[in-house]
């Protein structure tokens, strides 16, 4: 791909691009943290969280600020303007995904007065690694305009349902076979619950860069479901 | 929204001829009115157009685009045969108007000017009044045979280019008076009036101001259910905004043609993409 | 990026350029003022050409008549013999008689009264007497001009205090004169003489009808043949003709034979048209066609240019819309280009009513005392007059010469506003 | 008579069938779709009209002017003995007597007698039968052709008939023959050059013509004088004209130059309102006139002035200039020259300007935009740009000054001399061609033919002059179109 | 406010501005739905609202398909720019919304075979109610371009939060007292969630109506949090 | 990015002068350089400009948009006094550049001019050779004193403006013999060889193709660092693309000025919103 005639088009594209990678990238942090605050019990690290979320939402609105601004000064056609949507709309999904980690964080604090729930917690940890990794996998497809690599997180959106549904499942088990452990259970289920979306964002991500690539609104017809985030229950 | 799927759809169909025009067979309802095949233009030793294949479909805009020298408006020349009044030119190859090749020796330029009407840069109106401008066709086509029809023809047209209510008080008046976005809807009312096929446009709003350029495009917006309209344009948004379809030209090759909308958003070919995102050369 | 060219200190940087300034705005100001200067001395010559001219020519529309009573004397006048009769002699003696003066045997101070009355006399009185010879012993009253050599010095610009024989008239003759003013039979008055007759070996006879008229027959050949043919052609060259090798080469053609001196022309016409064709020589018919030939060139190239300026978005205007390339030039360039084309026309037929060196090539410029006879007849033209004139030797023809260039200049003016009017009134409108 | 009648009823004829031709259009085209027939009506009724009217119209014309020498070679077929015996000369004045005699014109005052009185009887009365046959044949062709064209062109009326292209065709046709004109002149003027200086060098070498020294172009009484047939040596023509020149050259280029550029870049528009149509008046007054003024009034001013210095100089250590000064004449080449230049003056201002104009307004802008004066903008931006078309106005003055006749003929005087100093009389090539020709002279003389041999030697330096300027007037233009 | 001198420009911008409407008003049909097929245990309802929802994937697609068209095409400016922007993002809410409701619809489907628990469908019919209103009059506000009343309905953001968060206790003390009810419960509990995500949705579209009315990136100061959905745990 | 978020904060200033400059005293960093108050002018009997005031800001490009006849061009010609070679035109109200007013009789407009350079809508390079092109203003000017000094002159500013290594080789041809863009490069550079403060552009890439005028406007946005930029355009898309300041005019008014991410995204004056959407008139 040539350079733009226009250096600081060029500069103001690849920063969009770039300021959403490191979004990604502390997305990802914030996603890592939340779940080893879970697992860890670790309030302070919990409440890190929690403070930094508001860094990621300053974040979005400014991609979202110079996207349109992009849009309303360079008016940018055919890849520019894929790029510039979807950086836009990545940002979008990556500050639910910090809203999410930010949720997993706030149980924790919950959780930590609860007693430990050893299996659960292992349960949660394998899940929560599953999809820190997707969502690691997709952000470094889009750093590295990597489609095919975007399409193997996107192929691979069964796996985290799965965990999903057998957390849930080990999870009702587990109040009713306790039910002092039912608060506690309740704020896991959600911690599931927000991992699995996370993973769905990690999925959507990977549909977006593939319309930043190809131009292609929707991906051939390896997957049916036409929307990530509905399918689970 | 029927006509913008159309185009989305358009470039399903099979290429019948080893082309870059994507939309070859046109859309599903715009059938092809002008198709041209292999057309090279020379001038002198120079050869400005090299084995250009399109097809332009009816009642739609198709918006030829491409930077400086590269060809598009030489090839809208040809489909005129205005061509023929530059020294030195020639045309090889087939442009086909409804299946009748333009330039087969049956076919009279100068009919085929009426059947084909153009625009050109900087809006000409003849120094006479703006009657006699938009009159003027009709009267050397012999297409009126009385005064009363004539007017009538002259309102049709004028309200057609949109210009009649700026200017049915002052018939009379010179049209070199009107100002320069009114002179080339006035030029457009002129081109009408012969009652063409295709109106063919030559960078029409270079010569305008913004607002003036808004006015025409309205009416090339209007204008397309009924004519089959060719424009060339220095202004990409511009072809964005008018066209049905798109070809970019580029050094005399015609390097890609297409719905617009998907020229636009997402072009095939690796040239177009820079052209139309500022990173040529 | 080196910035060591550009200036550091910007104020020293400034002063720099005030200083340079005062030299730059003196500069500016010599050279303004040559430009003016150079306009001042063209205008100023004008203004002394023009000016000379007038002075010297104006006393020509004033001419001195003598009115006197003459008795025809039967016996100086043979009524058998009318025409043989020395009439310019009896008018000469009647004359002296009135000055009290009587004539001499040998006729010397009838001679001299001649050399100041004109000769007009004498054939006003032997016109008068052949229509109608019972006038003979009876009083007949005339009216004519003096001599222009006795205009001169009513004019005052003979002087009695010039020596005698550095001067055309003696003593006596000017007493004569003097004598003849105060008994109030001179009247002085316009010379409409001059504008109303021909040319004539008589200073104070000779006038430009012949020349005028010879001019206007001439222009009305020249006129009918070069614009149309020059119209045309140029519309072929500039609208039809294909660009090859042949039309570049009448290109450069035309606008040669534009800048060819116009005595070659006088040497084709002499050769071409007097020599092969045999072409009546010094008719207006032959001067026509040697300056429609001349002018043929300019009114191409006028014609041209006219056409050039019309722009070709209005030949593309019309062709768009289906015209043909006749139909695209008979509707509108020509149409645009007419005032253009009128204005050069008109010029150029101007510069051929000017025009002297050819027309001395085709014989014209013998002595033709009379309006020219029909297009082949013998014709004399203004400017060929005004050089004849010029080379006679009688000072009273230099008078006479100035006159007619202020005739011909007047004609030359009046064309050349009648472009320029035409220029204003048919301003472009695109 | 009868051909301008003739003519007169084709023009009504062709007229008429223009509105047959055209009314038939208009009805078959009434029954057409609007706008499918090719030509409009009227360009089938001209084109009716045109085959109708214009061969008929040729041979009417072709017989009015071509006629006479049908008859005349006619009548010559079979000369009776009477006339064969007749010598050439004679034969011809027979022949035109003849002729004359059935005309009724002037016949020559030769008397004929017996069988000459017999023959040219017969052959008057033969010469009337020709020129009448000739003259009705002609008119019967007219009208057969004129017919026939009718016929060829009214069936093809139609609506697919392309009776525009073909009347456009017509007319394109005597659009050439116009510009061909122009041809034609050049031809004429090289060829009438060419031929008649071809007989000049056939007495005079064209080396001796082209660089002898010596020109005194008189006719020998005897056969024995001075180069019996006169001295014609061009050289101190080319000196003097080339003097001429440079003086008027001198006075018109700054002048005409700094007008133009006071008028285009300086003066208001008022100021080049007035001043301009003053000029053009300069311009437009006819040579004859500043010849007049030259010679009547120049001359004697600068004759006294010269004079009057001359008497100064006397005596004091320049006595020898200041006697040569007070016997300077009325006609000196200065004269001439300067009255020429001023002639030139508003001719190369007019070119100038127009030059300078061309140079477009945004290089000025440009430069005015930069901090330039406007002195330092004309100077270092419109006439560099300019300058070649400035040196080609130049040229073309040059090419005038040197063409110029009138001024050097009534100023300049007549002694043909090689000098560069102004205060002589000097004589110019187009000075000689006027005098050697005006006046009745025996036209197969050298001395007349002279003429045509510096006629030939002044279009030839005119004509380089001006291909080489208006090469390069051409090529400047072609910069800024 | 003056039309656009090319009156196809001005037509496209309705099409999007009518469908993005459009799109709100079967949003609000499928929220309403959702709710009542809970309330009544009426699984059919349930099975029509799984099945509308893919129109609603369908007309997001199509109001972003169209809006980037629009972008690439028309090159909007100023007003038109955020209009476009707004109707991207609107449609990306409701549609969330649509799957919110999908997703209630699909529980509704779990809790029929649940014995049912009254007081609890009337907390969540309550609260449905109040979402579905908050969703109906913010998407008038954006069909009639009537600020003051998007703003009434972010204002009123925290009604919702306190309905849920005394939903979340009732639903535990539920599950404590009766552990048969914990299957039940949990979905319940996503119901709840789901109702409550519904109403930041309609808070947010508030945001973006705010947005595109008046520039502004932020609405003034009257509410500290800057993100609707990050805040209820 | 720090120069984004100045251009949404510099209206955040307030105007001193009752104006609808909304960015009067500028940017944080950029000082005024130009501060023009109540600027009529009048060619002739008519009014062409009315009361404008307006602030450029230093070191940034201010872009001037409106119709045709808005009087964008007449107020850019205000500030090198190019209008006083129009014959018939009088300029009134204060222009001042550092301070110093241009109209002032202290001011030369000769020094003023190599002060405030400017770039036409034609590409207008002198029929010489590109070294003499960039070397004029030196020349006329008597800014350097040798031959080595020229040349570094004319090298370093054919450099700036980014000419140099298409033309390094060819400095002595004629620089009519370039293309259009790189004439304009040319004439620019050319501009910039007189060490100029401000750089006026007059429509500088109308005459140009899309790809001529991106280079145009990155060399724009490179030189904005040095130099105070003014440009007149038609097309707005170029004055949100090269610009950080954007003034309004209509019919001879100033109607809004502002940074000009604002004004493309969130102008205030419902004229200018109009405007820039196309729903003018």
């Amino acid at each position: 791909m040539n350079e733009h005639i226009v250096k600081s088009y060029e500069d103001e594209l690849n920063t969009l691009t770039a300021e959403c990678a490191r979004m990604g990238g502390l997305t990802e942090a914030q996603v890592g943290d939340g779940i080893d605050a879970v697992v860890r019990r670790d309030t302070t690290l919990a409440e890190a969280v929690v403070a930094r979320d508001e860094r990621l939402d300053v974040l979005e609105a400014d991609i979202e600020r110079k996207a349109i601004r992009l849009i309303a000064l360079r008016q940018p056609m055919a890849n520019d303007l894929r790029k510039t949507v979807a950086a836009m709309k990545i940002a979008m999904n990556l500050e639910r995904c910090g809203d999410l980690a930010k949720n997993i964080a706030k149980r924790t604090l919950v959780l930590t007065e609860a007693e430990p729930m050893s299996p659960l917690t292992r349960s949660i940890e394998r899940m929560g690694k599953l999809v820190l990794g997707r969502l690691k996998d997709v952000l470094d497809a889009y750093t590295a305009s990597d489609l095919d690599r975007a399409l193997a997180v996107w192929s691979r959106d069964d796996e985290v349902d799965e965990h999903y549904n057998s957390l849930f499942r080990e999870l009702l088990t587990y109040m009713m076979g306790d039910p002092r452990t039912i608060t506690a259970c309740a704020h896991m289920l959600f911690v599931a619950k927000n991992l699995e979306r996370i993973g769905d964002h990690a999925t959507n991500i990977a549909e977006i860069i593939h319309y930043e690539i190809t131009g292609a609104e929707t991906i051939g017809s390896a997957r049916p479901k036409t929307d990530a985030l509905a399918k689970e229950i | 929204m029927p006509a913008q799927r159309d185009d989305s759809q358009a470039h399903g169909s099979a290429p019948v001829h080893i082309t870059v025009d994507r939309a070859h067979a046109g859309g599903p309802q715009h059938a092809i009115k002008i198709r041209a095949r292999d057309v090279n233009v020379f001038y002198g030793d120079k050869q400005a157009l090299f084995d250009v294949s399109l097809d332009v479909p009816e009642k739609a805009v198709t918006a030829l685009i491409g930077p400086s020298g590269c060809g598009k408006s030489t090839f809208l020349r040809c489909i005129n045969r205005m061509n023929d009044t530059i020294p030195g030119a020639t045309v090889r190859g087939r442009i086909e108007l409804d299946g009748e090749d333009v330039n087969d020796r049956a076919i009279d330029p100068v009919i085929l000017r009426g059947r084909v009407g153009m625009v050109f840069q900087k809006p000409n109106p003849f120094p006479k009044t703006i009657f006699e401008n938009v009159a003027y066709g009709a009267r050397i086509h012999g297409l009126t045979t009385s005064k009363s029809e004539l007017e009538a023809l002259v309102e049709t047209s004028l309200k057609k280019a949109g210009l009649w209510g700026e200017v049915a008080d002052r018939l009379h008046q010179p049209g070199t008076g009107l100002s320069g976005g009114q002179q080339q809807r006035l030029v457009i009312a002129r081109a009408i009036a012969v009652s063409p096929e295709v109106i063919l446009m030559d960078e029409p709003c270079s010569a305008l101001d913004p607002i003036a350029t808004a006015r025409i495009e309205e009416l090339i917006d209007e204008l397309r259910n009924q004519y089959c309209i060719v424009i060339v344009t220095h202004s990409m948004a511009q072809a964005a905004r008018v066209s049905q379809k798109t070809a970019f030209f580029h050094l005399g090759k015609l390097v890609e043609a297409g719905p617009t909308g998907e020229i636009f958003t997402n072009p095939r070919d690796s040239r177009t993409q820079d052209y139309i995102t500022g990173r040529f050369g | 990026m080196t910035d060591g060219a550009l200036p550091k200190d910007k104020t020293a940087f400034r002063q720099g350029l005030e200083t340079r300034l005062k030299k730059r705005y003196a500069q500016e100001r010599r050279f303004r003022l040559y430009g003016q200067l150079a306009i001042v001395f063209a205008l100023g010559f004008l203004v002394m050409l023009v000016g000379r001219i007038g002075l010297q020519g104006y006393s020509t529309f004033i001419d001195y008549q003598v009115t006197q009573t003459i008795y025809v004397d039967p016996a100086k006048v043979n009524a058998a013999d009318i025409v043989g009769s020395n009439f310019d002699r009896l008018v000469a003696e009647q004359m002296l008689a009135r000055m009290g003066e009587t004539d001499d045997e040998s006729g010397e101070a009838s001679g001299k009264m001649m050399d100041i009355i004109s000769n007009d006399f004498g054939y006003q009185l032997l016109e008068m007497v052949r229509d109608d010879p019972s006038l003979i012993g009876k009083q007949v009253t005339l009216s004519g001009p003096v001599k222009a050599d006795a205009a001169l010095y009513y004019k005052g610009e003979l002087k009695r205090s010039t020596p005698q024989d550095e001067r055309k008239l003696d003593d006596r003759q000017l007493t004569w004169l003097d004598k003849m003013q105060a008994s109030g039979a001179v009247s002085k008055g316009f010379n409409l003489d001059f504008l109303t007759k021909s040319d004539s070996t008589e200073p104070e006879q000779a006038g430009v009808l012949g020349a005028v008229v010879g001019s206007a027959m001439m222009l009305l050949v020249t006129a009918v043949l070069a614009v149309p043919i020059g119209v045309l052609a140029a519309t072929y060259l500039e609208e039809f003709a294909p660009k090859n090798r042949w039309t570049d080469l009448i290109e450069v053609n035309i606008n040669n034979l534009a800048a060819v001196p116009s005595i070659v022309y006088g040497l084709l016409g002499l050769a071409v048209f007097i020599n092969w064709m045999h072409v009546p020589r010094s008719s207006p018919l032959v001067g026509g066609l040697v300056l429609a030939l001349m002018a043929l060139p300019t009114v191409i190239i006028a014609t041209r240019s006219a056409l050039k300026a019309v722009p070709p978005s209005i030949r593309e205007a019309a062709l768009g819309v289906g015209a043909s390339r006749t139909q695209t030039v008979f509707h509108h360039v020509l149409p645009l280009a007419m005032p253009g084309v009128m204005t050069g026309a008109i010029l150029s037929l101007a510069h051929a009513l000017g025009e002297t060196a050819p027309l001395l090539m085709i014989g014209m410029i013998s002595f033709v005392p009379g309006v020219p006879e029909g297009f082949t007849g013998a014709a004399t033209v203004l400017p060929v007059q005004v050089f004849i004139w010029e080379n006679a030797s009688e000072r009273a023809f230099h008078e006479r010469t100035a006159a007619a260039i202020l005739v011909l200049l007047a004609f030359m003016i009046i064309m050349n506003l009648a472009a320029i009017l035409l220029r204003r009134r048919f301003e472009r409108r695109w | 008579m009868l051909t301008w009648i003739a003519l007169l009823a084709l023009f009504l004829f062709s007229g008429a069938t223009y509105a047959f031709g055209r009314h038939k259009a208009q009805r078959l085209a009434s029954t057409v779709k609007s706008g499918s027939f090719h030509s409009l009506p009227g360009y089938h009724g001209s084109y009716v009209a045109l085959w109708a009217g214009l061969p008929a119209a040729l041979i009417v014309l072709a017989a009015a002017m071509l006629g006479g020498r049908m008859e005349a070679a006619l009548l010559r077929a079979d000369p009776p003995a009477a006339v064969s015996a007749l010598t050439p000369q004679g034969q011809n004045v027979f022949y035109d007597d003849a002729r004359a005699l059935a005309h009724g014109s002037q016949a020559s005052e030769t008397v004929y007698a017996g069988d000459l009185k017999t023959a040219i009887e017969a052959k008057a009365a033969q010469a009337k039968r020709l020129e009448q046959l000739i003259q009705y044949g002609a008119l019967a062709a007219g009208v057969v052709v004129g017919l026939a064209g009718l016929a060829l062109a009214y069936p093809r009326i139609g609506p697919t008939f392309r009776a525009r292209n073909r009347v456009e065709g017509w007319i394109a046709v005597l659009f050439l023959a116009c510009a061909v004109t122009a041809i034609l002149t050049t031809v004429g003027i090289v060829g009438s050059l060419v031929w008649e200086s071809w007989r000049f060098f056939q007495s005079v070498s064209p080396v001796d013509f082209l660089f002898g020294t010596q020109w005194d172009p008189q006719i020998a009484m005897r056969s024995d004088q001075y180069a019996s047939k006169g001295a014609f040596g061009a050289v101190p023509l080319f000196a003097g004209t080339f003097l001429i020149m440079m003086i008027a050259m001198l006075v018109a280029a700054p002048i005409g130059l700094y007008s133009a550029i006071y008028l285009s870049e300086y003066a208001n528009p008022l100021t080049r309102g007035v001043v301009k149509p003053l000029l053009e008046i300069l311009a437009g007054v006819p040579t004859v006139v500043y010849g007049f003024f030259a010679a009547l009034t120049v001359g004697p001013i600068f004759r006294e002035a010269f004079n009057n210095l001359g008497a100064l100089l006397i005596g004091g250590p320049l006595d020898s200039l200041g006697i040569y000064l007070s016997q300077v004449q009325n006609q000196m080449a200065l004269v001439a020259g300067a009255v020429m230049g001023i002639m030139l003056i508003p001719f190369v201002s007019s070119l100038s300007d127009d030059i300078m104009n061309a140079v477009p307004h945004s290089l000025r802008d440009g430069s005015l935009a930069m901090g330039a004066t406007r002195s330092e903008t004309v100077k270092l931006v419109v006439l560099p740009a300019a300058l070649p078309g400035i040196m080609a106005a130049m040229l073309l003055a040059v090419s005038r000054a040197i063409g110029e006749t009138m001024i050097v003929t009534m100023a300049a005087g007549l002694q043909a001399k090689t000098t560069l100093n102004p205060l002589d009389t000097v004589t110019t090539v187009t000075v000689q061609i006027v005098t050697l020709l005006t006046g009745d002279q025996e036209f197969d003389s050298p001395k007349t033919l002279s003429a045509f041999g510096l006629g030939l030697t002044l279009f030839v330096m005119t004509f380089i002059l001006n291909v080489i300027a208006l090469r390069i007037v051409q090529k400047y233009r072609e910069q800024y179109d």
